[in-house]
């Protein structure tokens, strides 16, 4: 799938969710189905700021696309986590430094999250798109 | 061996009629009408203070001490009555011992530098307790640093009481002063700082008092203390934002360099030399915030036409109920179990991160406080991410405390 | 040479309709209609202030930054929106360049203090002028005191205008820093500062601009100036008391330490180590003045909608009128009488104490400042006790002017 | 006379006078007809803090009684000087401590004066009180 695709497959599950507690519940149980993340990657250079609870990210460049895992202490989190990453990840550095992520907007979440949490959301996706960058220069240098 | 608070007037409080005088309390969040329970982070203000700022603006705003003109007089003198109000309310002796300044945080920060600069020297000491505020960490560690002293701890115990064993110990070690909460904005312990305050004097050391999360709850009486200094907050206690209080003993005031240079605390002014001004004017560089001090003195008023000792009550039995009704829930565990506690209740349940908590209690329009308080120290201590905090104020009632819990039973049922 | 101000816009202001804004300006003083001359002291707030203020407080008054909850965001949000105003107002880069503060003079004593700490050693100097404002002298005596650095004073001429001849001299002399004042608040001189930002950037040197007097009268663009610093009170430019703001470069702000600790300024606390948070908190200790921002940034709004070039052009109208009505008046003598001036009008009268015509004015009604209006050593040069300080704002009229030219020839009258 | 006949002769002149101009004349003429000061004492030691006009005194102590002369910059001030001086001048040490000065109030001085102006009228008010102490003390010791 696409980018795009991915992303309006979420719209498309959260436009069936009616209330906020059916978002949550949905984002909650992304958290804890989330892939656990090799613990030996849970470490301080992986973490990212901006949250009030403690997210942790890995990048795996591989075949010309980066896998990303990740983790946080916080359940909630770790379900937006998931879901950028589910949306991100197995993409191409420049598919993913040019993505424009809309459904973040389009599924209500800015407007029901905490703009704490919305700004952690908004901390992931600028360090993933760096690592993106990082990734890409690599491989015009090589 | 902890302070005891004693009522002297039961004077029972009319809540739902005090809750009129607050109209932000029938706010609707998120459908739900708003539970306020981050009154720690900043209370509510009276119609009686936004009142009294606003009378100020409409028909006297003017600025105060340089002008002959009238409306320069009526500013003068309704901004040195609230300085008045407020040498009462802590019990002061003398109103020029009460310095204007922005909160707590700057007047911690003005006796930090203004006592380093004259007192401090490389070895000395500083001693704080483990259960500091960062406003009462930060300052000390910058001052201690440019004068190559440093800070050192009173700790704490796993109930979040202050150990006091080793103080005297502590204390003949090169501290030149002392700085603790009275009341702790994390665990809501209330410090037992006559004991302390009677040790450090002992050493013939100074002490300054965070009261920041005190003089809002319980009478406060700087002499009957004997403390040096005493700082708080107006925000805290139902006054306006950007207003705060430092008092010292005359003594010290006039011993201490001033703090910032410029109008109003000099008197004479030449390239090649000034002099200061008086009592508390040397202490309050520039136009102060006459509005706030005004402010703050109509907060004091509104708070004593209540009683002290009526607030004092109430929030005691509405903590009561709080603590039972959140020992009903399972896995709820308090963090600091202090039984002299006032205004805060800091908890954790389950393995339920502090953040995901507070945010599902936010979507149902009640309002804590979830992270480390600026009081990582103590988290540390605890390795804990931080807590779920929800603080009191006497117009909080049971109703809402039954909104607490049953929202945190909801988010339970969620995040489980 | 000095600094052209080109008017936009020459959109008319209607002072009458304007004047309803202010309903303090409908005031009686001893059975007279109040004439407010004391602007440059402090201006009168318009109702849209207020009311953002009591809004504030009313719906969403809540501690900012650290909250999960919904009013927490709502302040945040708003509290930072002020901020883009702020910047925006003075053309600054980004909106982390604007550091609140409580007023001209703690911005000024902040860049003293954490300007000294990094960069004066002893034997270096700080340049100011001869006609600043206390609050732009004692903050740099005191910070070189503490480093054995010296301050250097560009002299002033009699008609109250800068002598720069020898600028560059002095800006080779170990100069480390520049401080002037834009507008003088006791001539109303509105100084060549481009000239003098040029000369001290030929030299490397940074400049601080006291603005005070000029962001109210004027169109302030900090990266047109390309200025180092920049301060200014809120109460001055039309919004509330116990507010203001420095403007720095990103790059200095970055390179300087901080200034006060605690609360909002730190990333994280140990007792070992402390690291300090990004701009702007880096800079701003503690919970800040939130209704403070908000209300200027609601003043800023105010000075938008009625337009900085009709105010402009409404103000030196004004300023025409009441110089030649002044000029009238026999015995009467300008203190300062640059042609390039904004806002303040200083003046003798005979040999009559200002002391005592501002007295007489008074009692018609009439609000002046009298005395050395901070600057004493403009008052030292001079040889005089003093001046006499009627200030303008857009509100003021014609009539006024005639109110004040007519209580002048009163007092003569009484005095003589 | 008294110090108390002089007051009420006081209260008794600006009960005459209507409005405030008339008051400030008189206040004014006060000032103007004050006996002038040796300019000998119009030093430094001799000011009078608290007041935006400058205020020299000096006490003379001869035969029991203190006989203060004055001047200002300020010609109000002077008159408010010569008032206080009026009364307080050519009396004893003990009669200058103990004196009641209700005439400021009654004539209603204070609430035309600027605060700025009563502080100083107290200030001055107090300078002569302390010179009265001084010489009481010394004639005690003596
Ligand atoms: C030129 C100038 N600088 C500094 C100040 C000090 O401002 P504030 O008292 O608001 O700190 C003033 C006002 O009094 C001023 O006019
Ligand atoms: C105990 C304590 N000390 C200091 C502070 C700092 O107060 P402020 O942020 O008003 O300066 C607070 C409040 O946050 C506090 O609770």
């Amino acid at each position: 799938m696409t980018i795009k695709e991915q992303q309006d497959e979420i719209i498309g599950d959260f436009e069936f969710l009616g209330n906020w507690d059916d978002k949550y519940e949905y984002i909650i149980q992304l958290g804890k189905e989330l892939a656990p993340m090799d613990p030996k990657y849970k470490i301080d250079e992986n973490l990212i700021r901006g949250c009030q609870s403690r997210v942790w990210m890995h990048p795996d460049y591989k075949d010309g696309s980066i896998t990303f895992t990740a983790d946080s202490d916080a359940v909630i989190t770790k379900g937006l986590v998931s879901l950028v990453i589910n949306v991100l990840s197995g993409h191409t550095p420049k598919e993913i430094i040019d993505a424009d992520l809309y459904f973040i907007d389009a599924i209500g979440l800015s407007s029901h999250l905490s703009p704490t949490r919305s700004n952690g959301l908004l901390s992931m996706v600028k360090q993933i798109k760096l690592y993106a960058l990082a990734f890409q220069a690599k491989s015009l240098q090589s | 061996m902890h302070d005891s608070v004693t009522i002297k007037d039961s004077n029972v409080l009319d809540v739902e009629k005090v809750r009129k005088d607050f109209p932000i309390l029938s706010t609707l969040v998120f459908g739900h009408p708003l539970v306020y329970l981050d009154n720690a982070a900043t209370t509510q203000k009276p119609e009686a203070v936004l009142n009294a700022m606003d009378e100020y603006y409409h028909t006297i705003n003017s600025n105060v001490h340089r002008g002959v003109h009238h409306l320069s007089q009526l500013a003068t003198d309704a901004y040195e009555l609230a300085r008045k109000k407020i040498a009462e309310y802590i019990g002061a002796r003398h109103a020029h011992e009460i310095i204007y300044t922005r909160g707590t945080t700057e007047s911690i920060n003005m006796v930090a530098a203004i006592f380093a600069k004259r007192y401090l020297k490389a070895g000395d000491s500083v001693l704080v307790s483990g259960m500091e505020h960062h406003s009462n960490i930060v300052p000390w560690q910058m001052a201690c640093e440019e004068r190559g002293a440093t800070v050192k701890v009173i700790p704490i115990d796993g109930n979040g009481e202050l150990v006091l064993d080793g103080l005297d110990k502590l204390l003949s070690e090169g501290v030149k002063l002392v700085s603790v909460n009275y009341v702790s904005n994390a665990l809501g312990t209330i410090n037992p700082v006559r004991d302390i305050i009677r040790a450090a004097h002992r050493h013939g050391i100074p002490v300054l008092l965070d009261a920041a999360q005190a003089v809002q709850h319980m009478e406060v009486d700087v002499q009957e203390l004997d403390v040096d200094f005493l700082a708080f907050s107006s925000h805290k206690i139902y006054g306006p934002t950007g207003f705060g209080v430092l008092y010292g003993k005359e003594k010290w005031l006039n011993e201490l360099p001033p703090y910032q240079g410029g109008g109003e605390m000099i008197k004479t002014v030449t390239f090649e030399k000034t002099t200061y001004n008086d009592l508390p004017y040397k202490f309050e560089a520039g136009t102060p915030d006459i509005a706030g001090a005004i402010g703050l003195g109509a907060a004091l008023d509104y708070i004593q036409t209540l009683g002290l000792p009526a607030i004092r009550q109430a929030e005691h039995n509405l903590m009561a109920y709080a603590l039972d009704a959140l020992h009903e829930i399972e896995g709820l565990r308090m963090i600091g179990s202090s039984v002299n506690r006032a205004g805060v209740l800091s908890f954790l349940v389950g393995d339920i991160h502090p953040f995901d908590l507070g945010e599902i209690l936010d979507k149902q329009g009640i309002a804590v406080r979830t992270g480390h308080h600026c009081a990582q120290p103590i988290m540390d201590l605890y390795c804990i991410p931080g807590t779920v905090r929800a603080s009191l104020a006497f117009y909080n009632t049971p109703a809402e405390i039954d909104r607490l819990t049953a929202g945190i039973r909801k988010a339970m049922k969620l995040l489980k």
